[in-house]
């Protein structure tokens, strides 16, 4: 089966939901949702029969949309952060509902629950994309469906300052994004990175400024995908105030298509001579840079989402880690684990643990006064499951052994070790250790601390959220033990 | 097999105790479990198999087993015991069961305060049977998390803060130490490169590692290991880390965990990087004084019996630095007995020192006083326990500080006519006699504090408000005898272990006895 | 297998009453009893039998490259050991006997004797030791027992303190001797005293052997070799100077008694303090190679020896009198070491044991018929209320003061002062001078205590002791007299002979000192219902204690205090709580770019842009 | 007068970015940064069109992927228009103001 089916059979199936939604009032909401999830769950099973099939002289398609492993990787990965964040979306629906005030129960949620059919196919195929203007496209399409989802809370001032703020800044980063992509095909004569690359390699020299322009613009509009520093101000506040269902998709969706983008671009730069030093300090520089606001601004954090929107920033610094051990260095080793399958290992495994601590977040949510650490103190007592399940998904985010998390930091600095990026290192090393103060904070709030008065009763949970909190609990501690399968996904892992 | 079993018996005894079913009662037979088949594992383990100058090899590691875990950068569980880590885990056992033992009674279906215990355990275990870079450390960490529960759950004092601090502090060390270990990893050729120590060390042998940055990796690998042992100034988290923790968890955190550190030096370090051993040696022989005289000094000033112990606890750490960096076998022996050695007696006192204050409310040297009178089998202990820390002989401590002092001495040998130190006719001693006289003062200052800390606290008048008290039921008292027993058993007979670390260490096995010589 | 016999019965016996019998007083005093006089049966057998050596590895290491150790746990008895085993085991069963009357009632009975049993252990341990090691085991071990046998009476502060400073003391002389025992083995790698004369002469033969190739280097090498031994040397004495309460590490040993009277006869008179002697005379073979570190031991010994007595002069305590008194001779015998006359040194040890422990036990006697009253002031007529005891302390003194011809202490104390008149003059007159002053304070005490009118209403109650009590005592007379004899002398191999002492007519002098002594003492004692001098820089000890205080308080609590101090506030205050305040301050600051405003966020987003265009473009 | 050369093209292009760039940083009204917003696409298109004007194939033709590439950017911007105007106008109902400055409830 061809692979381009995927994504039609996602956006098929994405129509469908909003045209029935559309139209078929008396249809309770949540059904949408069950059938985008199994619908998205089917492809998820389809994935794994397509056939990437070889290159034919007749396949045009193939010149700007990749088969290759990391492309089937991501796809899977945006189906599995969609079905679950639909799962998460389900438990929130209370919260949107509170503030879009449709003229009867229901009413205006159905888009909220369609939407992110619509991302996961725009991720989908930024999982393929290799040629400029379907990398614009399909990021366009992500972005343009997030400024709704950020903003769905239409009465909540919260929602809509993020929504315009996602707005404008997104829309700026877009502009720097095509103002790069626009210097690349016009230094390269080409839009499909598999012409680019030799293109550009073949510029004389004293082009290499231009092409580092491009590269520069170009990296700023990842940048901001992927909440790079210093293009992440926007992530706290915009975190905050959308909805969590959708605060998790961001986190997780946006920033995994960032780099499956960013490392098909940078794939094409580095192949250009001239181009390797100067991107080199200037990815250490935004490395760091990252590494240092995410983990140290963390610090102070009172709010739990904010936290995590930190806590995004801060591993988006680790990515960027695995990033730049593609570089060449002098004295320096290749990376143990492939550079790609560090990044995809690492995405995978801070999917699973952002998406539990938002699912946590989720489902105590309606039960607590707010978001704010503190509110989740004596959490322990109240549910022991909800606890637990937060207290695994931190510890991951923090990096302890026998958490998937663990693993991802392991192959980072395995490979930053391996180019002797010391500078790297050491600043990781901070950020780890800093790391490991704000993400204990809740489970000091969680563990050590009484439950606020009047706040002591147990907290319901529903069949599906148990599960969900379960499993990727245990999916975590799994791959934290044995990582081989989920390397496995991943063809370029060996 | 029976090395993953070893593992899984406390792993499971914690699942266990979580549920719910009888935490205490589950804990005791787990942790008797683990001691029970450590033991039996330390019988079956023949030390006359190996040959102590090759390379170690699955003939020094008996009961070795491998599960691949990420094959493709020769990553797996592979475990296998020596000697020394029949040794480790018999302690952890041994100090597990007696700090389940000791935890106090409100805690007694508390199911999470137990698997916390258990997990420190497990990772000690697991940390001890590793043959796997990646798995002795990762082990290691995974008591990370239970001890900051314990201590800011249940702990005493400024509790947050100690968590806090000691988590942090540990949790930046071990990073330290994983960048360490990766650097060691990735500085083995990419054909050879893997994390089986196993097979690591007859690279090394070979000269994988020569051109290797030895020295850097090794000060890497000290700093990571150094924090986790408290070496001198990486060591205040340990006295108010100690201070605040439960009692069975500052038993467990003080006499197994933190034997994590000299252990992984004693099994990484210096067997990879020799060379850069030797060069970081005077770097850590300053520091290890610091430890020695410096610590030992402000464990003379502290006023409550918690904090003592916990700087007694740091500074005796200097005696196992001075024999690892001795780079001789028998200053090493030393070190790897005393690993023993200040695992039991630092349990046996920090256990007292509990129920000192679960009894009496306060472990500040001057509220309490004449306790003897009231509490006789507590002040017994508390004296031998003691009077092992100070090194007294008859406790296994002293024999580990003895062949600490003969190796470190040793080494650079004042032989008359083979090697003489300095020019002229003034004896010049090295850097390392030096640390053994800074050793030797050591031991007169732990004297000064353990013996004022228990005339304050035993001794003397025994004021009103302490008259109400009283000595542990009988049932509860064997924990204290066994950590006493076990450390006169080794103070007494050290071959008992000596004969089965020894050929890890590069010593030839004992020749059979000789009589009248 | 006799000698594991000696040895091992007390430890049993030691680790039976702990585990078992404690809850019975009387039983475990005599277990402890069965066990000493076990050992003191077998002594004996030891004694009749031939010389003999045992031992087993206890520690070996076989090292390739380097030196390597082997220590045994060996016993050896020869000449020197048995004589010592039977002083041990003889004295020691006496005083246990002793001490089932001493000690009855006690609450503490059974612990006391538990620890008594443990001392037997320790110290037949370091009289049986055939190396360097083991003897520094047993030697720590006997430091402890006295340690516990001190602070027996715990709830007294009084107790608590001289037992800690009397460990504290040790230890300091400890580091010294294992410092020593590391430079032995470091320059002949081994530490079995049996090897060591081997190693010496292997070392000098080689040194000789090298004189004729390369005689420059060879001398050099001589030298060297000369002040290796002597630092060595120094060590192990610094260890004899500990636990024989020798200046500067004597103060000790008066407070040590604070602990029971029978515990001051057997540890702090008899045997214990004479271990730092039986270790010298045991290594006597190394002290010719270091000339310079004999001088300081036969120096140390005699300014001891001198600068006690002066002190007993003045003290009003009985037992402190004979604390002194045990300063004052153990300082001769460390002098008569260091004056290469370590037979002499041993002879008095073992006259001193016999009749020390009569005088302390007497002195126990004394304070069990007073109700615990140890002020000699506070007694008085005592010699019709304790005949026995008056007769047998007698008999103590006499031979203490050195009565000429008729008690074995003027025999050992002639032959040490023989030694000293070959070899120096001041040392010889200094050696004189004390005996004067012994006679002069031993009749001080005498006259205090049993003659004159009963000062104290416990002196008019005062009461005979028991038959246990005085049994002892009457035995232990009878070798204070006869044991400087000639024909006892030559059954224990004692070295009585009188070395070379030139002109100097040593017997003559020596019992005119102890003729002017007593006199002396008659002249200001007799008939005295107090004492009519006043030295106070004598009573106060020559301010030792208050010295040391000072010198503690200003040394090792002002530098554990700046330790603590700069622990808590520069390493733990300023650089790991600094460095967490700074990163933790660095995100508060972090935190400014995030002042909500999108257009900032727009303008930190496009300044870092041309930041990195900058860094492209340059 | 010479022809007009890409570098021409490129200039104008460059001044439209920055201008677009220097309104958003300093306008006020969101709707006026919205529109500065489109001038830097439309900078970008401008340049693109020149790109592909001066890549000529062998034939002579322009080289239409840079001009397909526009009329991406124009669709794409005409949605983010009608999205982002929405949101503008969800959020004046709510707060009254479409002040940038105004709008900063979420900060730290």
């Amino acid at each position: 089966m061809n692979p381009l089916y995927l994504e039609t059979a996602v956006i098929l199936l994405g129509l469908g939901l909003i045209l029935a939604e559309a139209f078929a009032e008396t249809v309770e909401k949540r059904t949408f949702a069950w059938v985008a999830i199994a619908g998205l769950a089917a492809v998820l099973v389809l994935t794994f029969f397509v056939d990437p099939g070889t290159a034919a002289p007749g396949d045009n398609w193939r010149r700007f949309y990749a088969t290759d492993g990391a492309a089937m990787f991501f796809k899977r990965f945006a189906l599995v952060t969609t079905i679950l964040v639909l799962l998460m979306a389900l438990d929130y629906l209370p919260v949107v509902q509170r503030y879009i005030a449709g003229a009867r129960p229901g009413a205006g949620l159905g888009e909220f629950l369609t939407l992110p059919v619509f991302t996961c196919a725009g991720l989908m195929w930024m999982a393929s994309a290799k040629d400029l203007t379907m990398i614009f496209v399909s990021l366009e399409l992500v972005t343009v469906s997030f400024y709704v989802l950020v903003a769905y809370m239409r009465r909540n001032s919260a929602s809509l300052e993020a929504g315009v703020k996602y707005l404008i800044l997104g829309a700026l980063s877009t502009g720097f994004l095509v103002y790069g992509l626009v210097w690349t095909y016009g230094l390269s004569g080409h839009t499909a990175l598999d012409q680019i690359g030799p293109a550009l390699a073949a510029l004389p020299p004293e082009s290499g400024g231009a092409v580092f322009f491009a590269f520069v613009l170009v990296l700023v509009g990842l940048g901001f995908k992927i909440a790079a520093a210093p293009f992440q101000l926007w992530v706290p506040d915009v975190y905050q105030g959308a909805p969590t269902p959708i605060t998790a998709f961001l986190s997780v969706g946006s920033k995994a298509a960032g780099f499956i983008v960013l490392m098909r671009v940078l794939d094409v730069f580095l192949s250009v001579p001239s181009v390797v030093p100067k991107a080199g300090l200037v990815l250490v520089g935004v490395t760091v840079a990252t590494l240092v606001y995410g983990n140290l601004a963390a610090l102070p954090q009172t709010n739990l989402k904010r936290l995590l929107a930190y806590s995004s920033i801060a591993h988006a610094g680790y990515l960027l880690v695995a990033v730049t051990s593609v570089l060449p260095s002098a004295g320096g080793t290749p990376p143990p684990i492939p550079m790609g399958a560090t990044v995809a290992f690492y995405l995978g495994g801070y999917l699973l643990m952002t998406i539990l601590a938002f699912a946590v977040m989720v489902a105590a949510g309606n039960h607590l006064p707010g978001d704010e650490i503190i509110h989740f103190n004596g959490l322990a007592k109240r549910s022991p499951a909800l606890a637990f399940g937060l207290l695994v998904g931190m510890a991951s985010l923090a990096g302890v052994p026998f958490t998937v998390g663990f693993f991802g930091k392991f192959f980072v600095f395995a490979g930053a070790v391996a180019r002797g990026q010391w500078l790297l290192v050491a600043v990781g090393t901070v950020a780890v250790a800093c790391g490991f103060y704000y993400y204990l904070k809740v489970v000091r709030a969680m563990y050590f601390q009484p439950p606020v008065p009047g706040q002591e009763t147990a907290i319901p949970l529903s069949g599906p959220t148990r599960a969900v909190v379960v499993a990727l609990a245990a999916l975590i501690l799994f791959l934290g033990v044995w990582p081989q399968p989920a390397l496995n996904l991943f063809p370029g892992a060996r | 097999m029976a090395l993953y079993l070893l593992i899984l018996l406390p792993l499971l005894g914690a699942v266990l105790a979580l549920l719910g079913v009888a935490p205490r009662k589950v804990s005791l037979l787990a942790s008797l479990a683990t001691l029970g088949l450590g033991l039996v594992l330390l019988l079956g383990y023949n030390p006359r198999l190996a040959d102590p100058l090759s390379a170690p090899s699955a003939a020094q590691f008996q009961y070795v087993a491998d599960l691949p875990v990420v094959p493709s950068i020769g990553l797996g569980l592979k475990v296998g015991v020596d000697g020394l880590g029949l040794m480790m885990v018999v302690l952890a056992g041994l100090v597990s069961l007696c700090a389940v033992q000791v935890a106090p009674a409100e805690r007694e279906e508390d199911g999470a305060y137990f698997a916390c215990l258990l997990f420190i355990t497990a990772g000690c275990v697991g940390a001890f049977v590793s043959l796997d870079l990646f798995f002795f450390y990762a082990f290691h960490e995974l008591a990370l998390i239970p001890t900051f529960l314990l201590i800011g759950i249940w702990g005493h004092g400024e509790r947050v803060a100690a968590a806090w601090k000691i988590t942090i502090y540990l949790a930046l060390g071990s990073f330290i130490l994983l960048i360490g270990l990766l650097w060691l990893y990735l500085s083995f050729p990419a054909e050879v490169r893997t994390f089986d120590l196993l097979k690591l060390y007859q690279f090394a042998e070979r000269g994988a590692l020569e051109g290797a940055p030895q020295k850097e990796i090794f000060l890497v690998l000290l700093a990571g290991f150094g924090v986790l042992i408290s070496l001198f100034p990486f060591h205040t988290w340990a006295p108010q880390g100690y201070a605040a923790a439960p009692t069975p968890a500052a038993m467990l955190h003080a006499g197994v965990l933190k034997k994590f550190g000299l252990f992984g030096l004693l099994r990484v370090a210096y067997p990879l990087l020799p060379e850069g051993a030797r060069e970081a040696t005077g770097i850590l022989v300053v520091l290890l004084i610091g430890n020695l005289l410096w610590v030992g000094l402000a464990a003379i000033a502290q006023r409550s019996l918690d904090s003592l112990l916990g700087y007694s606890s740091v500074m005796h750490m200097g005696y196992a630095f001075l024999g690892l960096a001795s780079l001789s076998p028998i200053g090493q022996s030393g070190t790897a007995l005393l690993l023993f050695a200040h695992g039991l007696s630092v349990a046996a006192l920090f256990a007292i020192m509990g129920e000192v204050r679960d009894r009496t409310g306060t472990t500040r040297l001057d509220e309490l006083g004449g306790l003897a009178q009231r509490m006789p089998f507590l002040s017994v202990c508390f004296g031998f326990a003691m009077f092992a820390s100070i090194g007294l002989p008859g406790f296994a401590n002293f024999v580990s500080e003895l062949l600490v002092f003969f190796g470190a001495f040793g080494v650079d040998g004042v032989h008359v006519g083979k090697r003489m130190a300095g020019d002229g006719l003034w004896i010049i001693f090295s850097p390392l006699q030096v640390g053994v006289i800074a050793g030797l003062w050591g031991v007169v200052i732990s004297a000064v504090y353990m013996l004022r800390a228990y005339r304050r606290i035993f001794w003397g008048v025994l004021p009103d408000a302490l008259r109400e008290q009283t000595d542990p039921p009988l049932a509860a008292r064997w924990p204290y005898a066994l950590l006493i027993v076990g450390l006169m058993a080794i103070g007494f007979w050290p071959r008992l272990l000596l004969d089965v670390i020894k050929p890890g260490l590069g010593v030839q096995p004992t020749p059979a006895a000789q009589a009248g010589r | 297998m006799l000698p594991w016999l000696v040895l091992l019965a007390p430890l049993v016996a030691a680790g039976v009453i702990l585990l078992v019998t404690r809850g019975s007083r009387a039983l475990s005093a005599w277990i402890s009893v069965g066990a000493v006089a076990v050992s003191f049966v077998a002594s004996v057998a030891l004694f009749l039998g031939p010389d003999l050596r045992s031992s087993v590895d206890w520690l070996r290491f076989d090292v390739l490259e380097g030196i390597s150790l082997a220590v045994p746990f060996g016993v050896t008895v020869d000449s020197l050991s048995k004589t010592m085993l039977l002083v041990v085991t003889g004295v020691g069963l006496l005083v246990h006997v002793y001490s089932l009357g001493y000690m009855h009632g006690d609450r503490g009975e059974a612990r006391y004797f538990a620890c008594l049993s443990l001392f037997m252990f320790s110290m037949l341990g370091i009289v049986l030791a055939d190396n360097f090691v083991m003897m520094f085991i047993f030697w720590e071990l006997v430091g402890a027992s006295s340690y516990l046998l001190i602070g027996h009476w715990f709830e007294r502060p009084s107790a608590a303190e001289a037992s800690k400073k009397a460990f504290l003391m040790n230890r300091i002389g400890d580091f010294g001797f294992m410092f020593g025992i590391l430079l032995i083995w470091g320059m002949f790698g081994t530490v079995v005293f049996a090897d060591l004369p081997g190693g010496i002469e292997r070392l000098i033969g080689g040194v000789d052997a090298m004189r004729l190739t390369d005689p420059v280097q060879a001398a050099t090498l001589s030298k060297r070799l000369t002040s290796f031994l002597t630092l060595a040397v120094l060590g192990i004495f610094c260890g004899a100077v500990g636990k024989s309460a020798q200046m500067p590490l004597h103060t000790w040993l008066p407070d040590a008694m604070e602990g029971p009277t029978p515990v001051s006869a057997l540890i702090h008179a008899a045997t214990m303090v004479a271990a730092g002697v039986y270790m010298l005379v045991r290594v006597s073979f190394l002290l010719p190679f270091a000339p310079s570190a004999m001088t300081v031991i036969a120096w140390v010994g005699i300014i001891t020896a001198f600068v006690a007595a002066l002190m007993a002069v003045q003290q009003d305590d009985i037992k402190r009198v004979l604390a002194y008194s045990t300063l004052s001779q153990l300082g001769y015998m460390v002098s008569a070491v260091g004056l290469a006359a370590s037979g002499a040194a041993m002879f008095h040890l073992f006259t001193h044991a016999f009749f020390k422990a009569l005088l302390f036990l007497a002195a126990g006697s004394i304070i069990h018929g007073m109700h615990h009253e140890q002020d000699i002031w506070q007694m008085g007529g005592l010699k019709n209320k304790q005949v026995i005891t008056f007769f047998t302390f007698l008999v103590g003194a006499l031979a203490l003061a050195g009565l000429p011809y008729l008690t074995s202490g003027f025999y050992s104390k002639d032959a040490i002062l023989y030694a000293a008149a070959g070899k120096s003059i001041p040392i010889f007159v200094l050696g004189l001078i004390t005996a004067f002053l012994t006679a002069f304070y031993m009749t001080r005490l005498f006259l205090a205590v049993f003659f004159g009118k009963p000062r104290s209403e416990k002196a008019k109650t005062a009461h005979e002791s028991p038959l246990v009590m005085w049994l002892p005592l009457v035995i232990l007379a009878v070798p204070s007299v006869i044991f400087g004899f000639p024909f006892i002398t030559s059954a224990f191999q004692l070295d009585a002979g009188h070395h070379e002492a030139g002109a100097i007519p040593v017997p003559m002098l020596a019992a005119l000192a102890f003729l002017l002594g007593v006199g002396n003492g008659l002249w200001i004692y007799a008939r005295r219902e107090h004492d009519p001098i006043r030295i106070s820089l004598l009573a106060r000890k020559f301010y030792f204690d208050e010295i040391y205080a000072g010198l503690v308080r200003v040394t090792q609590d002002l530098a554990a205090r700046i330790a603590g101090f700069l622990d808590r506030y520069l390493i733990d205050g300023l650089l790991v709580r600094g460095a967490s305040a700074l990163t933790f301050g660095a995100g508060f600051v972090l935190r400014f770019f995030q002042v909500g405003s999108a257009q900032s966020y727009a303008m930190v987003f496009a300044l870092g842009a041309v930041l990195l265009l900058w860094v492209a473009l340059r | 007068m010479s022809a007009i050369t890409l570098n021409d093209y490129l200039l104008v292009s460059g001044i439209l970015f920055a201008v677009g760039l220097f309104g958003v940083l300093v306008r006020r009204n969101i709707i006026v940064i919205y529109m500065c917003l489109e001038i830097m696409l439309n900078a970008a298109n401008l340049a693109l069109v020149a790109f592909s004007r001066f890549h000529v194939a062998p034939d002579g033709m322009p080289d239409y992927h840079g001009q397909a590439l526009v009329f991406f950017i124009i669709t794409v911007a005409a949605a983010e228009v009608a999205v982002g105007l929405a949101i503008i106008v969800a959020l004046y109902r709510t707060r009254q103001t479409t002040q940038i400055d105004e709008i900063n409830k979420l900060q730290y």
